[in-house]
C-alpha cells in the first residue's frame, strides 16, 4: 500500500514520491521473479496535516489486505499512524521522507522503518560545513512544522557548540499568501547568510525568492527539503554563493540515475527514498507475505552481510532471495538500518553554480 | 409512486435518514471492513458532538462563529496539561520562574483592569500595564528557553499533571467555555460576518500560541502517546481471556483488539452525544427555547420585550464553545497525539460548518446525520475518486490517454467529488436534510 | 371584458388555498378599492395579478391578452406598476436613485417624471440624497409611491398606500391618484382608509377570508349599512 | 554631518525596500481579490468562499493559453516570448493572455452561477446556505484546477523582472541600502487603483451598476421595477470574473502559481474585506492595506534601522514588537481591534 | 409620569427631535400626531431606550432612566409597539405573545433540565392568557400560524397584543392603526379606553387618523420639524391653523378641480 499525503500542503512534492514507489512496484512485476504474483499498490491520501483521515486512510488499506505501507510523508501524520493503526496491527510501515528526530524513539514495536534518515544527523552536517566555510553568524527560517522545527533546533545547537551566532531563528508557515515580513525580520538581525530549512515549491521557495528580490542576504544554506532536480529553486538568480546538503553521495546513486533516466522521469527529493521504501518491502515479502516475517526480514535485507543490490536490480534480488541467498539491499540511497529501523544516510553538500545544482563532497 | 415516496420522506425524514446512514455504516462493514467502519463512525460521533456545540450557537442563536477550530485545539491542549505525566526535569529547570511569569500576567491584568474601573488616568493604567508585561517577559523568557532545552528532541515542555484523562475530557470543556466567556465579551457586540471574522482571529491567535509555545505544548513538535480512558490494543493482545475471545469470534488478534478498544470508544463517545442532545432538546423545547428563539429573530423587538440580548448571545456562545472544546478533548485523545499543524480552518471549521448546514440548523439531530454525511464522505471520496478512475480505464482501455491522465490525477479527483456531493444534497434538501421545523429557508 | 381583471382566482402559499374563486376587475379611467378585514387575502389578490404568486387556477386577463402564466418582469413590461405593502423602498439606495430605478425601462428622459414627484412631494426634494433606509414611515410611503409614479404605468396597483401618512399627505396621494384616471389610466387599490378611498372611487370589492362577499360603486358600498359595520368601522 | 543626513536615507530606504514596497503590493494583491469577493457579496449576499481557488482557476487558464503557444509545457517557465516578437516583453506575456483567461474563466463562473446559485436565488435561501454552496464550489474548483494543471508550484517568466533593482538603486543613489520594485508589483499597484476607481464608477454612476445595487438591496422591488435578474447575475459574474482573473494573475507573477497558496489566500482576502467594510469597495482596499502594514510593521525588527537612524546606537535586542512567527496572529489582533473600534468595518460595511 | 427635558437627537445633521419638553401624566392617553418625519418615532425610541439621546434627559416616576437600554427600561414598565412590524417571524402567533411575561422560571436554562413540572404549570398559565388576548383580537384562528406568514394588518395586531400580555405602567403605541381595518381599531380603541380606566394604564400613541387620536386622547401633542408646535384638546388641535397648515391640510384636490 502507498498511504501519501496526495492533497494538503505537501501535494506538490509527493509527485515525485508517487513515481518513485510505482517505478519499484513495476520493476518488481516486470522481473517476474516475485513469489506472489503481480504486486497491486493501493492508494490512500493522508492529506499530510489530518491525522483522522489519514488513520482512516491506513485502516482502510490494511483491511484491504496491503502486506506493509509505504508512507505517510508528514512526521505528524506517520506518528499518529503509527500510534493507532499499524504498530498495532503489526504491520510494516515505512516512511520515505518522514525525517523528525522524534520518530527516532517512538514506541513502534519495531514496525515502523523509514529509508530518510533522521534531521538530527543533517543538522550536525550543516553546522560543521558553515563553520568550515567561515560563516560564524546565520539567520536561520525554517518551515513551522517538526521537520523544519527539529532541524532547525539540531542545526542552531551544533553551530552554537561550534562557536556561531544566530542573530535570528524563526519559522515560517506554509501556503501564506506573503512572505516579506518574515524576510524583513530575518534580515533585521545584521547577517548576511540566511539558512532555509523548508520545502523547495512550498513557502521557503516564496520565502527566498522575496528575499533575492529585496536584497536582504547574500547567500544561502539549504537543507535537503530545497534541494531538488532540475534547476536550483526554479531558476532563481541570484544564489550564486549559496549551498546546502541533501541525503544523498551513496555509491548507489548512479544506479538510481540510471534507473530513472532509463525510466524516463526526473527524479525529485525523497523519490529514491519512495523506491527504495517499496522496494525493501517487497523484498522483504518475498519469502512470506506474513506481515510480521515480513517485518521480521526487513533488517536482515536492508543491512549487510549479503549480496549487494543497488536501484534497478530488484529482480535480481527477488531471484537470490527465492534462491536462499542473503542479500543487502543498498537500492537508490544506500540504504543501511541502524537498530531503531532508519537509515543511517550520508549526505551530499551541494554548490550553486548559476542556477544549477553541483554536488561537491560527500559526509557521512 | 414519486409522490409516495416524497410523502414518506417528509414525514418520517428522521427515521429514513439514519437508517440510511446505518445500512451504509454496515454495508462498509460488511464489504470493506468493520474496523474501518468503525472508525468512520467514531469521528462521525465526534463531529456529530462539535457540530452540535456549532448548532447550539448558529441555530439557537445565530452567532456566527469560525473559531470552531480554536475552541477544538483548546480541548486538545487540556489533554495534553492534564493528563500527561509531568517531566520533572524541565519543572526544575523552569517551572518556578515559569510559575512567577504567569502569576506577574494574572496580577498585571488584574490591576489593568481595576485600575481602569477605578477611573484611573488612562495614562496611568498604561504605565502599569506596560511594567507588568515587561516584568513578566523577563521571567517568562528564562523559564521557557530553560524549559526548551530540556531533551528538545524528546520532551522540552512542562508536561502536564498526570491526571486521568477522562477528567481532561472536562477541563476542555470548561478551558474552551472561559476563552469563549473572554472572546464574548469583548465581540458579541459584532454582527454575523464581522463576528465571524473576529472569531476566525481568535482561533488562529489560539492555533499559533499551541504552535510556538513550546514550553507549554511542545509546540509543532506533537505531544505523542497521550494516555486512553480505553485499554491498549498490545496489552489486550497479551492477555489470556483477550485471546480466549478473539478465537471465540474467530477473527485475528490484532483485528479483534482494534475492533475492541474502537468499541469502548464508542460507546462512551455515543453515550456523552445521547446526553448532550436530550439536554438541548429538553432546553430547545422551553421557554428559554422559545426567548431564545424570539431573539434570533429580531433582537431589536426581544429587547424591547425585555430581553438581555447580549447576555443572552454570551451563554450560548459559552456553552456551545464548551461543547466545541470538549469534543476537541475526545478527538485528542482518540488520536493518542496532539498535532497543532493539523489545526487547519478548512478540517476544524468549515467541515464542521458544512456538517451543520447540510443536517439542517436548529436541529440537533440534524447536526448528527449532517457530521455522519460529511465526515464519510471526507473519508470515502478519495476511494470513490480512485473507483471511477478504474470504471474509466476499463472504459476506455488501460493505457488510453484519457485513463493515464485521469490516473494522474486521481487523487484530486476527490475534491471534485466532494464538492459535487455536498453541493448535491444541498440542493435537494434545502433547509437541511432535518430542517428545523418552523424555520425560514 | 375589463382592461384588467383577475377571474376566479384560486392561489395558496402553502396546502391551503388563501384565495378562493376571487374576482377583481379594473378599467381604463377608472378607480377600483379593494377592503376587508386584515388577512382576507388583498394583498395576495395584488400579488397574484403581478404574477408575484401563481394562481392554481382561474386566470388574470390584460387589454384582452391572457396574462397568467406571464412572469412578472413581463407584467411589468407590458405597463403595470405595482406599489407594495411592506419592503416598497430601497433603503441602502438614496431617495432619488430609487426614483431612478423607478424608471429602469425607460429609454427616455426621465428627469422631467423625478421633479413632478419631488412637486409632489416637497419632503422628497429635501431628503433625495439620504438613504431611503433612513426615511420615517410616512416618507418611505411616498418615495414608494413616488417609484411606481416613474414607471408611467397604464395600470396602477397600490397597496395601502397611504398606511402611515399624515392627512395632509393622504390628500396629496388621493388626489394624484384621481389625476392618473383621469388621464386614462387604470387604478386598482388596496385601503383601509376605506371611507374616504370609497368616496373617490369608482367601484368597490369587499374581500373576506378569500371570497368575494360584496361588490358595487363606491357609493353603493358605503351606503350600505352592513358594510360600514363590519368593515368601515362606523 | 554629510554623512548623517546619508544616514537618514539609508535608514528610509530600508524602510521602503522592507516594509513599505512589499506591503503595497502585497495589499494591492489582497485588494484586487477583496474587490471581487466584495462585489459578489453586495450583489448576491454571498460569502464566496471559492474566491481563492477560482482565482486559481483563471491563473491555470492564462497558463493553459501561453503553453498552447509554447512547447515547454512540462518545464514550469511560462512567457518567454519568441522571436521575432520579443519587442512586446516589455510587459509579461502572461498579459497578452489575460483577456482570453477572463473570457474562460467568467464562462466558468457563469456555469457554476446557473447550476448552484441560481437555485438558491430562486428559493430565496438564506445567506448561510449560499455560503456554504460556495464552499463546495471551492472543492469543485480546487480539484478542476489541480486535475487541470497539477498541484505543483509554477512560475511565470514575466519579462523585465524588475523596474530596478537594489544593485541599480545603489549604484544610481550611492546608498549603502538599496530599493528594487518589480515590474509586477508596480503592475498589480496601477490596476489595483484602475480597478477600484472603474468599481466605484460602475456601481455608483451608470444605470447597470445601480440597477445592481437595487437588485441585492430589494429582489422583489428590483421586479417590480423592471430590472432584469439574470442579467444582474450575468453582469455580475462578468466583472467578478474580470477581477479573478486580473488578481491570480498577478498575483502569479509576482509570487509565482501555487494552488494550495491560493486557497489559503482567501484568509487574508475575507479578513480585508471585512475590517474595511464589506460590500463597499474602497473598504476592501484600505482593509487590504489595513492587512498588510500591519503584518509587516509589527512584526519588523527594527534594529538595523535604528542604527542607521541613530548613529553610535546600537541595541542590544532585535527591536521587534513580536516575533515573526505571530505575525499572522498579530494581523488577525490588529483586526479584532478595527472592528471593536468600528464594528461595521472602516467604511461602515453592511450587516445582514 | 414620564417627564422629558429638553430632549433632542441628531443623526449627523439631522435633527430628527430638536429640544423636546414633555409631560405625560399618570393614567392619560397622550396623543403624538405630526406630519411625516417629525419626529415622532424616534421621539419613541428614544424613550423606549432603542436610542441614545444626543441631548436631553427622560424622567420616569422620578429616577433619571436616560441612556438606558430597552431590556432595561422594559423592566421598569416602558412597552412600546413598532411602526414597521417587528413580530418574531419563526415563531408561533402564541408563542409571540407568550415569550413576553419576564422573569419566568423556564427562562433559565439549569430549570429546563431540573424543573420540568413547574415549568409545565406556568406554561399552561402563561398560554390562557396568551389566548385570551387573541380571543379579543380576532385572530384565534391564527394562533399556530408563524409569525412570519401573516398578513399586513396582522402582523400590526400581534404588536399591539404582546403589550397586552403584562402589566405596564406606561405603553408606547407607534401607529398601530395603520393597516388595521377601521371595524377592528374600533374595538382596539375601546381595548385601550377599557385598559386606561380599569387598570390604569398610561399610554402615549402616534396616530394619523384623527377620528381615532379624537376619540382617544386628551391631551394631543404636535410635533413638527422635531419640535413642540402645539398642545392641546383634540378639538383645539383640530381648529389650529398652524396644525391645518402643517399637518391636517384641506381636503383633496385635483388638477382639475383646481
Ligand atoms: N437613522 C436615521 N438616520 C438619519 N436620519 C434619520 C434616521 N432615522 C430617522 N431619521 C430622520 O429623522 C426624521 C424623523 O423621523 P421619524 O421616524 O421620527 O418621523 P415620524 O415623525 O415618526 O414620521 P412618520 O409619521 O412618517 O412615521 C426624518 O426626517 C428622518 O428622515
Ligand atoms: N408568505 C406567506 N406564507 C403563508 N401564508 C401567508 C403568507 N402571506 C400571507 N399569508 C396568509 O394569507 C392570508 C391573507 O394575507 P394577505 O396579506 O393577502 O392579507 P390582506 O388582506 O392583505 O391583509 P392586511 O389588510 O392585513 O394587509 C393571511 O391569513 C396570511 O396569514
Ligand atoms: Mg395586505
Ligand atoms: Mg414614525
Amino acid at each position: 500500500g502507498s498511504l501519501q499525503g496526495y492533497t494538503g500542503p505537501l501535494e506538490s512534492l509527493i509527485g515525485d514520491i508517487h513515481d518513485g514507489t510505482v517505478l519499484a512496484a513495476s520493476e518488481a512485476n516486470a522481473s517476474g521473479q516475485y513469489a506472489h504474483g503481480t504486486i497491486n499498490v493501493p492508494e490512500g491520501d493522508s492529506k499530510c496535516i489530518d491525522a483522522d483521515a489519514a488513520i482512516a486512510e491506513a485502516e482502510r488499506l490494511i483491511n484491504d489486505g496491503v502486506i506493509g505501507l509505504v508512507g505517510p510523508n508528514c512526521s505528524g501524520v506517520t506518528t499518529a499512524v503509527i500510534n493507532n493503526v499499524t504498530a498495532a496491527n503489526g504491520v510494516v510501515n515505512i516512511s520515505p521522507s518522514a525525517t523528525s528526530p522524534a520518530l527516532s524513539t517512538i514506541e513502534d514495536n519495531g514496525f515502523f522503518f523509514r529509508t530518510a534518515p533522521s534531521d538530527a544527523r543533517q543538522g550536525q552536517v550543516l553546522a560543521a560545513i558553515a563553520m568550515g566555510r567561515g560563516i560564524t553568524s546565520v539567520a536561520v527560517t525554517y518551515t513551522n512544522n517538526d521537520y523544519g522545527k527539529g532541524l532547525a533546533d539540531a542545526f542552531v545547537g551544533s553551530y552554537e557548540a561550534l562557536g556561531g551566532t544566530v542573530t535570528v531563528n524563526s519559522g515560517h508557515e506554509e501556503g501564506k499568501a506573503d512572505y516579506s515580513a518574515d524576510v524583513a525580520s530575518l534580515s533585521a538581525g545584521g547577517s548576511s547568510v540566511l539558512a532555509v530549512f523548508g520545502y523547495a515549491d512550498g513557502g521557503a521557495l516564496s520565502l527566498t525568492t522575496a528575499s533575492v528580490d529585496t536584497g536582504a542576504f547574500d547567500s544561502y544554506i539549504f537543507a535537503d527539503g530545497m534541494i531538488g532536480s532540475g534547476p536550483a529553486l526554479g531558476g532563481l538568480d541570484g544564489l550564486s554563493g549559496s549551498w546546502g546538503t541533501a541525503p544523498g553521495g551513496s555509491t548507489a546513486a548512479a544506479s538510481w540515475a540510471s534507473v530513472t533516466a532509463a525510466a524516463g522521469i526526473t527524479p525529485g527529493p525523497y523519490s529514491g527514498e519512495a523506491y527504495d521504501a517499496m522496494a525493501l518491502i517487497i523484498l522483504a515479502s518475498q519469502a512470506s507475505t506474513d506481515r510480521g516475517d515480513i517485518q521480521a526480514a526487513m533488517m536482515a535485507i536492508g543491512n549487510a552481510p549479503g549480496v549487494s543490490i543497488s536501484a534497478g536490480q530488484i529482480g535480481f534480488g527477488l531471484h537470490l532471495l527465492s534462491e536462499g541467498i542473503e542479500i543487502d539491499y543498498d537500492g537508490a540511497t544506500g540504504v543501511e538500518f541502524n537498530d531503531v529501523g532508519e537509515v543511517k544516510g550520508s549526505f551530499l553538500e551541494y554548490d550553486v553554480v548559476g542556477t544549477a545544482w553541483s554536488s561537491i563532497k560527500t559526509h557521512r | 409512486m414519486m409522490n409516495t415516496i416524497n410523502e414518506m420522506w417528509t414525514s418520517h425524514r428522521t427515521q429514513i435518514s439514519f437508517t440510511i446512514m446505518t445500512a451504509i455504516l454496515l454495508f462498509v462493514g460488511f464489504n470493506q471492513s468493520w474496523v474501518l467502519a468503525l472508525g468512520i463512525f467514531n469521528l462521525s460521533v465526534i463531529s456529530s458532538i462539535m457540530a452540535l456545540g456549532v448548532n447550539i450557537q448558529w441555530g439557537y442563536a445565530g452567532l456566527f462563529n469560525v473559531g470552531i477550530m480554536g475552541f477544538a485545539a483548546l480541548g486538545g491542549l487540556s489533554v495534553v496539561l492534564i493528563s500527561q505525566q509531568p517531566v520533572t526535569d524541565a519543572i526544575e529547570a523552569g517551572g518556578f520562574n515559569m510559575l512567577i511569569a504567569l502569576m506577574l500576567g494574572v496580577i498585571t491584568v488584574v490591576v489593568g483592569v481595576v485600575l481602569h474601573n477605578k477611573k484611573f488616568n488612562k495614562w496611568v493604567v498604561f504605565a502599569s500595564i506596560f511594567l507588568g508585561f515587561f516584568a513578566m517577559r523577563y521571567f517568562f523568557a528564562d523559564a521557557s528557553s530553560a524549559i526548551e532545552k530540556v531533551n528538545p528532541a524528546g520532551t522540552g515542555y512542562l508536561g502536564g499533571l498526570g491526571l486521568p484523562v477522562l477528567l481532561s475530557w472536562v477541563v476542555g470543556g470548561f478551558a474552551a467555555a472561559g476563552v469563549a466567556w473572554g472572546v464574548g465579551k469583548i465581540t458579541l457586540g459584532l454582527r454575523s460576518d464581522y463576528l465571524a471574522i473576529a472569531t476566525l482571529g481568535i482561533s488562529e491567535i489560539i492555533i499559533y500560541v499551541i504552535k510556538n509555545e513550546d514550553w507549554l505544548s511542545r509546540g509543532v513538535k506533537n505531544v505523542t502517546g497521550l494516555p486512553r480512558p480505553v485499554p491498549y490494543e498490545l496489552e489486550l493482545q497479551k492477555t489470556p481471556w483477550f485471546q480466549d475471545w478473539a478465537h471465540y469470534f474467530d477473527v485475528g488478534l490484532g483485528e479483534f483488539s482494534t475492533l475492541f478498544v474502537k468499541l469502548c470508544y464508542a460507546g462512551i463517545f455515543v453515550s456523552i452525544l445521547i446526553g448532550l442532545i436530550i439536554m438541548a432538546n429538553l432546553a430547545l423545547d422551553s421557554p428559554w427555547g422559545r426567548k431564545v428563539r424570539a431573539i434570533r429573530d429580531n433582537e431589536v423587538s426581544a429587547a424591547a420585550m425585555g430581553k438581555n440580548i447580549t447576555r443572552q448571545h454570551l451563554q450560548i456562545f459559552v456553552i456551545g464553545s464548551a461543547i466545541v472544546g470538549l469534543a476537541g478533548a475526545m478527538l485528542v485523545t482518540y488520536n493518542g497525539l496532539l498535532n497543532p499543524t493539523s489545526y487547519q480552518p478548512l478540517r476544524f471549521t468549515f467541515l464542521i460548518w458544512v456538517m451543520v448546514i447540510v443536517g439542517g440548523s436548529g436541529n440537533n439531530l440534524g447536526s448528527v446525520i449532517g457530521a455522519f454525511i460529511i465526515w464519510f464522505l471526507w473519508i470515502q471520496a478519495g476511494p470513490m475518486g480512485l473507483w471511477i478512475a478504474e470504471v474509466i480505464s476499463n472504459f476506455a482501455g488501460e493505457q488510453s490517454s484519457i485513463a493515464l491522465f485521469i490516473e494522474d490525477r486521481v487523487h484530486h479527483l476527490r475534491l471534485v467529488f466532494m464538492g459535487a456531493i455536498m453541493l448535491m444534497v444541498m440542493r435537494f434538501t434545502p433547509g437541511g436534510i432535518l430542517p428545523e421545523k418552523n424555520k425560514e429557508l | 371584458m375589463a382592461y384588467l381583471e383577475g377571474n376566479s382566482l384560486v392561489a395558496a402559499y402553502g396546502p391551503v388555498p388563501i384565495l378562493h374563486e376571487c374576482s377583481v376587475s379594473v378599467e381604463k379611467g377608472e378607480l377600483a378599492v379593494i377592503v376587508g378585514p386584515n388577512g382576507a387575502g388583498k394583498s395576495t389578490a395584488m400579488k397574484v395579478l403581478l404574477g408575484m404568486l401563481n394562481p392554481s387556477s382561474g386566470s388574470v386577463v390584460f387589454d384582452g391578452q391572457d396574462i397568467t402564466h406571464l412572469s412578472t418582469q413581463e407584467r411589468i413590461s407590458l405597463g403595470l406598476a405595482f406599489v407594495p405593502q411592506t419592503n416598497n423602498v430601497f433603503t441602502s439606495m438614496t431617495v432619488h436613485e430609487n426614483l431612478e430605478m423607478g424608471g429602469f425601462l425607460r429609454d427616455d428622459d426621465i428627469s422631467h417624471t423625478i421633479q413632478e414627484v419631488y412637486d409632489l412631494f416637497p419632503i422628497l426634494f429635501e431628503k433625495r440624497k439620504q438613504n431611503a433606509g433612513e426615511l420615517s414611515g410616512g416618507q418611505r410611503q411616498q418615495v414608494a409611491f413616488g417609484r411606481a409614479m416613474m414607471t408611467q404605468p397604464t395600470v396602477m396597483l397600490l397597496d395601502e398606500p397611504t398606511a402611515g401618512v399624515s392627512p395632509i399627505v393622504m390628500d396629496e396621494i388621493f388626489s394624484n391618484i384621481l389625476d392618473l384616471k383621469n388621464s386614462g389610466r387604470a387604478v386598482l387599490m388596496v385601503e383601509q382608509n376605506a371611507q374616504q378611498a370609497l368616496n373617490i372611487a369608482d367601484k368597490g370589492f369587499v374581500l373576506v377570508s378569500g371570497r368575494n362577499e360584496h361588490s358595487g360603486t363606491g357609493k353603493e358600498l358605503i351606503a350600505d349599512p352592513e358594510v360600514r359595520k363590519k368593515f368601515l368601522g362606523g | 554631518m554629510v554623512s548623517e543626513s546619508v544616514d537618514i536615507l539609508n535608514a528610509f530606504a530600508l524602510l521602503t525596500n522592507f516594509i513599505i514596497v512589499p506591503a503595497i503590493a502585497y495589499g494591492s494583491q489582497l485588494a484586487l481579490g477583496a474587490l471581487a469577493v466584495t462585489l459578489i457579496y453586495s450583489i448576491f449576499r454571498l460569502s464566496n468562499f471559492a474566491q481563492g481557488d477560482s482565482m486559481a482557476f483563471g491563473t491555470v487558464m492564462v497558463i493553459l493559453i501561453l503553453a498552447l503557444f509554447q512547447s515547454d509545457w512540462a518545464n514550469a517557465n511560462f512567457g518567454a516570448i519568441l522571436p521575432p516578437y520579443e519587442f512586446l516583453s516589455f510587459v509579461p506575456t502572461a498579459l497578452y493572455a489575460l483577456p482570453f483567461a477572463i473570457g474562460f474563466t467568467a464562462i466558468y463562473l457563469l456555469v457554476m452561477d446557473r447550476l448552484v446559485y441560481q437555485h438558491y436565488r430562486r428559493i430565496k435561501a438564506k445567506a448561510i446556505n449560499m455560503c456554504m454552496a460556495s464552499m463546495g464550489v471551492m472543492f469543485v474548483t480546487g480539484g478542476l484546477v489541480r486535475i487541470i494543471n497539477g498541484p505543483e508550484r509554477m512560475t511565470f517568466d514575466d519579462g523585465a523582472r524588475f523596474l530596478f533593482s537594489v544593485r541599480d538603486f545603489k549604484e544610481f543613489t550611492g546608498l549603502t541600502q538599496g530599493i528594487a520594485i518589480k515590474t509586477s508589483q508596480f503592475l498589480t499597484v496601477t490596476v489595483a487603483i484602475l480597478l477600484v476607481a472603474f468599481l466605484f464608477y460602475f456601481l455608483n454612476k451608470t444605470k447597470t451598476g445601480k440597477s445592481m445595487r437595487a437588485y441585492s438591496d430589494n429582489e422583489d422591488l428590483a421586479l417590480l421595477s423592471g430590472i432584469d435578474p439574470a442579467k444582474v447575475a450575468r453582469t455580475t459574474w462578468l466583472i467578478v470574473a474580470a477581477f479573478t482573473a486580473i488578481a491570480g494573475t498577478l498575483y502569479g507573477l509576482d509570487k509565482g502559481f501555487l494552488p494550495f497558496q491560493y486557497h489559503q489566500l482567501l484568509l487574508p482576502i475575507f479578513a480585508s474585506v471585512i475590517v474595511g467594510g464589506i460590500g463597499s469597495p474602497m473598504g476592501a482596499i484600505v482593509g487590504a492595506f489595513v492587512v498588510s502594514f500591519s503584518e509587516l510593521l509589527l512584526t519588523y525588527a527594527y534594529k538595523k534601522f535604528l542604527i542607521f537612524l541613530l548613529p553610535g546606537y546600537v541595541p542590544d535586542s532585535l527591536v521587534q514588537l513580536i516575533g515573526v512567527e505571530y505575525k499572522y496572529a498579530i494581523s488577525f489582533v490588529i483586526l479584532v481591534v478595527v472592528l471593536l473600534i468600528r464594528p461595521t468595518g472602516i467604511f461602515k460595511g453592511k450587516v445582514v | 409620569m414620564i417627564t422629558i427635558k429638553n430632549l433632542a437627537k441628531h443623526f449627523g445633521g439631522i435633527r430628527a427631535v430638536d429640544g423636546v419638553d414633555l409631560h405625560i401624566e399618570r393614567g392619560s392617553i397622550t396623543g403624538l400626531v405630526g406630519p411625516n418625519g417629525a419626529g415622532k418615532t424616534t421621539l419613541f425610541n428614544l424613550i423606549a431606550g432603542l436610542y441614545q439621546p444626543t441631548a436631553g434627559e427622560i424622567i420616569l416616576d422620578g429616577e433619571d432612566v436616560t441612556g438606558l437600554l430597552s431590556h432595561q427600561l422594559f423592566h421598569k414598565g416602558v412597552l412600546r409597539t413598532f411602526q414597521i412590524a417587528h413580530e418574531f417571524p419563526t415563531l408561533s402567533v402564541l408563542e409571540n405573545l407568550m415569550m413576553v411575561p419576564a422573569g419566568q422560571l423556564g427562562e433559565s436554562l439549569i430549570n429546563t433540565w431540573l424543573k420540568r413540572k413547574e415549568i409545565q404549570e406556568e406554561e399552561k398559565e402563561l398560554q390562557k392568557k396568551a389566548e385570551e388576548v387573541i380571543d379579543f383580537l380576532s385572530i384565534s384562528h391564527l394562533k399556530n400560524e408563524r409569525a412570519g406568514n401573516l398578513s399586513g394588518g396582522q402582523k400590526k395586531l400581534i404588536e399591539l397584543a404582546r403589550t397586552m400580555m403584562v402589566d405596564a405602567k406606561v405603553v408606547l403605541l407607534d401607529e398601530v392603526g395603520a393597516g388595521v381595518n377601521r371595524t377592528l381599531l374600533r374595538q382596539i380603541g375601546d381595548a385601550i379606553l377599557r385598559l386606561n380606566e380599569e387598570r390604569g394604564y398610561t399610554f402615549c400613541m402616534i396616530e394619523h387618523d384623527m377620528d381615532f387620536i379624537s376619540r382617544l386622547c386628551n391631551p394631543v401633542v404636535v410635533l413638527a420639524e422635531g419640535q413642540i408646535l402645539t398642545t392641546g384638546t383634540p378639538d383645539e388641535i383640530k381648529s389650529s391653523h398652524a396644525v391645518i397648515d402643517a399637518y391636517l391640510g384641506q381636503g383633496i384636490k385635483t388638477k382639475e378641480s383646481a
